[in-house]
């Protein structure tokens, strides 16, 4: 059984919304809410409702970065320091920490963001080729719905669709 | 390895100048001038300029401030107060006169602002500037509260040393190219040498070995250089005499003998160079 | 008179538009302020160039000013970096959804004014083809930067401020970017396809981007305050009287905020006129950001005053004598001046007939700015002039060399915004269409007014049909 | 004597007791000659190489005749590296203090008593040349590897000199063989617990 996907361009949010909460209560046979995926020209808050809050790891290398960034910042300025042996200034020690903790911070904050912007491009899966399934009115107010299903279900689906005044469907094979 | 450095010596490389600071001094140059001996001749700063290769720059450029004199003799009208009735008709008590070169701070404002660690404390216990490491920021001359560095405006070697002149150039002090700052060294040259010739034969730097090139001119012999760290030098001596410390912000005024001072001690820089107040008639 | 932010029944197609449009077919003046900002920065470039085989001495530096004009424009340039993304982040935060329209070209501003800030510290070196010193890299001389700098802590602070607001700036961008590629043809596609990343809009895509977004505006604000912190510590950890104030972190940071946010208001006028953007752009959002501008401005006032006060009242010698000479002395006309135009104009921001005149707001945003300008011009050069030491005191005056690269500097700025605002969309399409949608849902009552993160709002079934669109 | 290739050990063994696998084993080090470095007791060598280039010399003095051949101490002309900072250029007299009469029909020792006779001295170019800013002392270095150094012997002076000036009793004129920038000179000094003062070789 080959899988097919599919794009329904709606007519804004409401109607895609409406079309998932079908999906969602079973009435489309062979298609389950994993399977659904929403393209929108802006985000929409009560996405996350719909789709049964899917998760964002981001913050977790947000943190690991910035927990990285302090101790490497700080480890990497001490022992640069400590082999520097011009450092005896101003009757200052040689590892001052003043001085240093404003530099760990800098550098908590740099790889901080250096890593979240990682995980983001990452995360989104951005930086690959998009599939071709894709209309440039998302981009302009058309809301999308992509669902990956089993060829035996496309008529369901499109009546589906249908019912939720879908402007056009698109379809592509996986 | 570093971080087994770090380690190993946290507490030595968390030590401050006030618990003795990282390395031990092997000396502590220090200077005393007599500012009664003083006649403002100007023959130190001379000699400076004949030792330390100083660009003359000129008079235009001397008058815009952009002069490099390591020494510099700073003049100082006193103004008496005579009393209601006596007019000021001729100052009495003429020019004061105080020879400023670098205090070679203990606790240098100028080294910590270093963006690259051009400037630092040697075991010597002096304020070093390494001309070739240096990048022009400037920010030690704005952190001296003493004005005491000095900065290569133009490249001054062509005009400065004509032909043949450039000869007379002292070949143990680097001659510094524009955009370089500088300042005194306590004739650094001077103190390698005498350090070396001790090696060579042996024995220790004793005390008189080494002049500074301003001590050596001075007509009065109002500057006194050598070792505070050696008990016996004629510098320490002149300090304990007149209870100057190292690390003691103020001094006793009470007693008109003990003339002894550092300038703008207040600021807790730690100088190295002690001044003797004038003696005045009253 | 337009009472609200945006009007909400503007359709979407329309807002991509009109922004595209604004980036297409630059006219006759765009060219011409295209050459003037070249040659603005060919002033510069010649007087740089005469500086550096001549010497530092050309700028009419001399002992005791170390310092002149260079580092006063760098932490102008600084300061103007402040708002753009500082604003931006701190607005996102709290959810004010009026920065909508107008936080994309002052990030814009802020990368910008931090390109032209970085070249400053570089100008004023001495040697300055040995600046990469300063940067903590490996050598076999076994050889740091000294750690201790405010010097180093600026270059750090700097790269990582450039690099994060940068980040900020084209994160912030993909969607829009997406947008374009969709839109455009030739060349500007292909850099379009590179930049936009492949986005798609996808769900994925959208809830891992606002993730990121927030927490970069989190990562953000703190980071432009420490910035401006340390640049303030150049001074700050100094000894010399005049710098060596307590007050100066947050008093830069508020006088950073100032003139950024003259300078939003500067520039959201430009735009406004010169693209058409008045449907964007509007008088209601340039009210809000008068009233911003003069709430830091009154915040600027106060620390001046403290300032002073603590000064007079801390009674030390040294400091009093350079407050005394900064009103009384050579350069107490732009001392007044400063404080004239810092404390005094920004009341012409209090009046409602005033704030919405766009000339009289343009040429208040300007002087505002010159006395941001000033201010770090006293805040440099008066205690040079002074100072601990009575026989260093000296009164200097910058000469041609330094005007010059001052004044190209904002050629370069001028050109790099001007780049900017015909390669990239200067408005945000996606968050307009998403500021209009949120506010016509809170007209018909239907969930939140403003975007609130995906919080409760699922509650609150969407029923009517027409709501995002027109 | 095997110039630095066999351990101060071993040279000092008969040479009777030295086996096969020594002598192969010396052979073979014999065959990367290039690439060795001289043992000097309680010494690291420095490390690293540069390609310095010819330098066309007034007369061209045969380092490899002088001090491989006829195993002159460097120090002999040399003369000034052992009590200053720097080595010196023999003055023209030392060279004739032999060649008034050892191979006097050489040409390039009748090119030497020419300048001798109108009373100059040849250029010599400056092929070792620092920075101005760099002040490196002979004499320091020469205490610390030659004569402080136990277990060394002067005559073993041209290992030392190696270190910095590479196997110059195999050239003619001597060539730049090591980089000498801060890089070679601060490894050393770390290996060998030179001072790590700025100051002491900038000023």
């Amino acid at each position: 059984m080959s899988k097919r996907r599919v794009l329904g361009l709606f007519d804004g949010f409401d109607a895609a919304f409406a079309a998932i909460n079908d999906i969602k209560a079973g009435n489309v046979s062979g298609v389950a809410l994993d399977d659904v995926e929403v393209l929108s020209p802006i985000e929409h808050p009560d996405i996350d409702e719909v789709l049964e809050h899917r998760k964002s790891h981001v913050p977790k290398f947000t943190l690991l970065g910035a927990l990285f960034g302090m101790t490497f910042g700080f480890l990497f300025l001490a022992s640069a320091q400590a082999n520097f042996l011009v450092q005896p200034q101003g009757g200052k020690p040689v590892i001052p920490l003043p001085s240093n903790i404003v530099l760990t911070y800098e550098m908590l904050i740099l790889f901080g963001v250096i890593f979240t912007l990682i995980a983001f491009l990452t995360t989104a899966r951005l930086l690959r080729k998009r599939n071709p399934l894709y209309s440039e009115r998302i981009t302009i107010d058309q809301v999308g719905v992509e669902i990956t299903l089993d060829e035996s279900n496309l008529a369901g689906l499109k009546e589906n669709f249908a019912k939720h005044g879908v402007l056009e469907v698109r379809e592509g094979t996986l | 390895m570093s971080l087994e450095n770090i380690l190993k010596d946290w507490s030595k490389y968390r030590r401050g100048h006030e618990e003795g600071g990282h390395h031990d001094y092997e000396h502590m140059w220090g200077m005393a001038i007599d500012l009664d001996k003083c006649t403002g001749c100007n023959a130190c700063s001379v000699a400076c300029y004949a030792e330390n290769n100083l660009a003359v720059v000129g008079e235009e450029k001397f008058s815009k401030g952009q002069a490099m004199h390591w020494l510099r003799i700073e003049r100082y009208w006193d103004e008496p107060d005579l009393g209601e009735n006596r007019v000021n008709e001729y100052q009495i008590h003429g020019a004061s006169f105080l020879p400023m070169n670098c205090q070679q701070c203990n606790a240098a404002t100028c080294e910590p602002v270093c963006p690259v660690a051009a400037t630092y404390h040697t075991p010597d216990g002096l304020n070093a500037q390494v001309y070739n490491r240096c990048i022009g920021s400037r920010y030690c001359s704005n952190n001296c509260p003493y004005r005491l560095r000095y900065f290569n405006f133009f490249s001054y070697y062509e005009d400065s040393w004509p032909e043949p002149l450039q000869m007379q150039l002292n070949p143990d002090i680097s001659v510094r190219d524009k955009g370089v700052m500088e300042k005194c060294t306590f004739c650094v040259q001077r103190i390698r040498k005498a350090k070396d010739d001790a090696a060579r034969e042996q024995r220790d730097v004793l005390d008189g070995d080494i002049k500074t090139a301003c001590q050596q001119s001075c007509a009065t012999q109002a500057i006194v250089f050598g070792d505070l760290l050696d008990e016996d030098s004629v510098v320490s001596k002149v300090w304990k005499k007149h209870e100057v410390a190292l690390g003691k912000a103020s001094q006793n005024k009470a007693n008109p003998d003990k003339r002894g001072y550092r300038v703008l001690e207040g600021l807790n820089t730690d100088p190295c160079i002690m001044f003797l107040e004038r003696v005045r008639e009253v | 008179m337009q009472t609200k932010d945006i009007n909400e029944n503007l359709p979407w197609a329309q807002i991509n538009k009109d922004v595209m449009r604004s980036m297409m077919n630059p006219r006759m003046a765009y060219w011409v302020a295209i050459i003037v900002c070249i040659a603005m920065i060919s002033c510069a470039v010649a007087a740089e160039i005469y500086q550096y085989n001549v010497g530092m001495g050309t700028a009419n530096l001399n002992w005791p000013h170390m310092w002149d004009l260079y580092i006063a424009t760098f932490i102008f340039w600084i300061g103007m970096s402040h708002s753009g993304t500082l604003l931006s982040a701190i607005l996102h935060i709290i959810h004010a959804d009026w920065r909508k329209p107008i936080y994309r070209f002052a990030e814009a501003m802020t990368t910008f004014s931090l390109m032209t800030a970085g070249l400053f510290p570089v100008i004023h070196l001495g040697r300055m083809w040995n600046m990469y010193w300063v940067l903590p890299y490996y050598s076999d001389r076994g050889i740091w930067p000294n750690f201790r700098s405010p010097l180093v802590w600026d270059a750090f602070a700097i790269t990582t401020y450039l690099t994060s607001s940068a980040l900020f700036l084209f994160i912030g961008m993909i969607p829009d970017l997406a947008v374009c590629r969709d839109n455009t043809t030739g060349w500007r596609r292909k850099l379009y396809t590179i930049l936009s990343l492949g986005w798609r809009g996808d769900d994925r895509q959208w809830r891992n981007f606002r993730r990121t977004y927030l927490l970069m505006a989190c990562f953000l604000i703190p980071l432009a305050v420490s910035v401006h912190s340390i640049v303030s510590s150049d001074f700050a950890v100094s000894i010399m009287p005049g710098w060596h104030v307590t007050t100066f972190p947050p008093y830069f940071v508020a006088g950073a905020l100032y003139s950024g946010c003259a300078a939003i208001i500067t520039l959201f006028i430009c735009l406004r006129y010169f693209f058409r953007l008045e449907d964007y752009m509007t008088i209601p959002i340039l009210v809000k950001t008068a009233k911003l501008t003069f709430a830091i401005a009154m915040v600027w006032t106060y620390l001046n005053l403290i300032e002073f006060a603590s000064i007079w009242y801390g009674h030390n010698a040294v400091d009093k004598e350079l407050l005394i000479a900064k009103f009384t002395g050579p350069y107490s006309p732009y001392f007044w001046l400063m404080l004239f135009i810092g404390s005094v104009v920004p009341f012409t921001l209090a009046f409602e007939k005033l704030r919405t005149h766009l000339p009289t707001m343009l040429v208040v945003s300007l002087v505002l700015n010159l006395g941001m300008w000033l201010e770090r011009w006293m805040i440099v050069t008066p205690t040079l002039s002074l100072g601990y030491h009575p026989f260093a005191f000296d009164v200097m005056w910058p000469s041609m060399v330094q005007w010059a690269i001052v004044f190209g500097s904002f050629g370069w700025f001028g050109l790099l915004f001007l780049i900017f605002v015909k390669v990239f969309p200067c408005v945000s399409m996606y968050e307009v269409k998403e500021m209009c949608y949120h506010r016509k849902r809170a007209t018909l009552g239907i969930g939140h007014g403003e975007h609130a993160g995906g919080g409760a709002a699922g509650a609150v079934p969407a029923s009517k049909s027409d709501l995002e669109r027109s | 004597m095997t110039y630095g290739l066999i351990p101060e050990k071993a040279s000092q063994c008969n040479s009777n007791n030295v086996s096969r696998f020594g002598m192969v084993f010396s052979l073979l080090l014999l065959f990367f000659a290039g690439s060795a470095y001289a043992q000097v007791p309680n010494a690291v060598a420095p490390k690293g190489d540069h390609d310095g280039k010819h330098v066309e010399q007034p007369i061209e003095f045969p380092h490899d005749i002088h001090a491989r051949d006829n195993k002159i101490n460097c120090m002999y002309c040399h003369t000034y590296a052992r009590r200053g900072n720097v080595a010196g250029i023999p003055p023209t007299s030392k060279c004739m203090g032999c060649h008034a009469v050892i191979a006097t029909e050489k040409p390039r020792i009748k090119q030497l008593t020419e300048y001798w006779q109108k009373g100059e001295s040849p250029k010599w170019k400056k092929v070792h040349d620092l920075p101005d800013f760099v002040h490196f002392n002979h004499e320091k270095h020469l205490n610390r590897f030659i004569f402080n150094n136990e277990g060394m012997e002067v005559e073993r002076a041209d290992e030392v000199c190696a270190f910095c000036h590479g196997e110059i009793k195999e050239m003619t004129v001597a060539r730049k063989v090591k980089p000498l920038n801060m890089g070679f000179c601060r490894q050393c000094h770390e290996d060998n617990n030179g001072p790590s003062d700025c100051w002491k070789c900038h000023k």
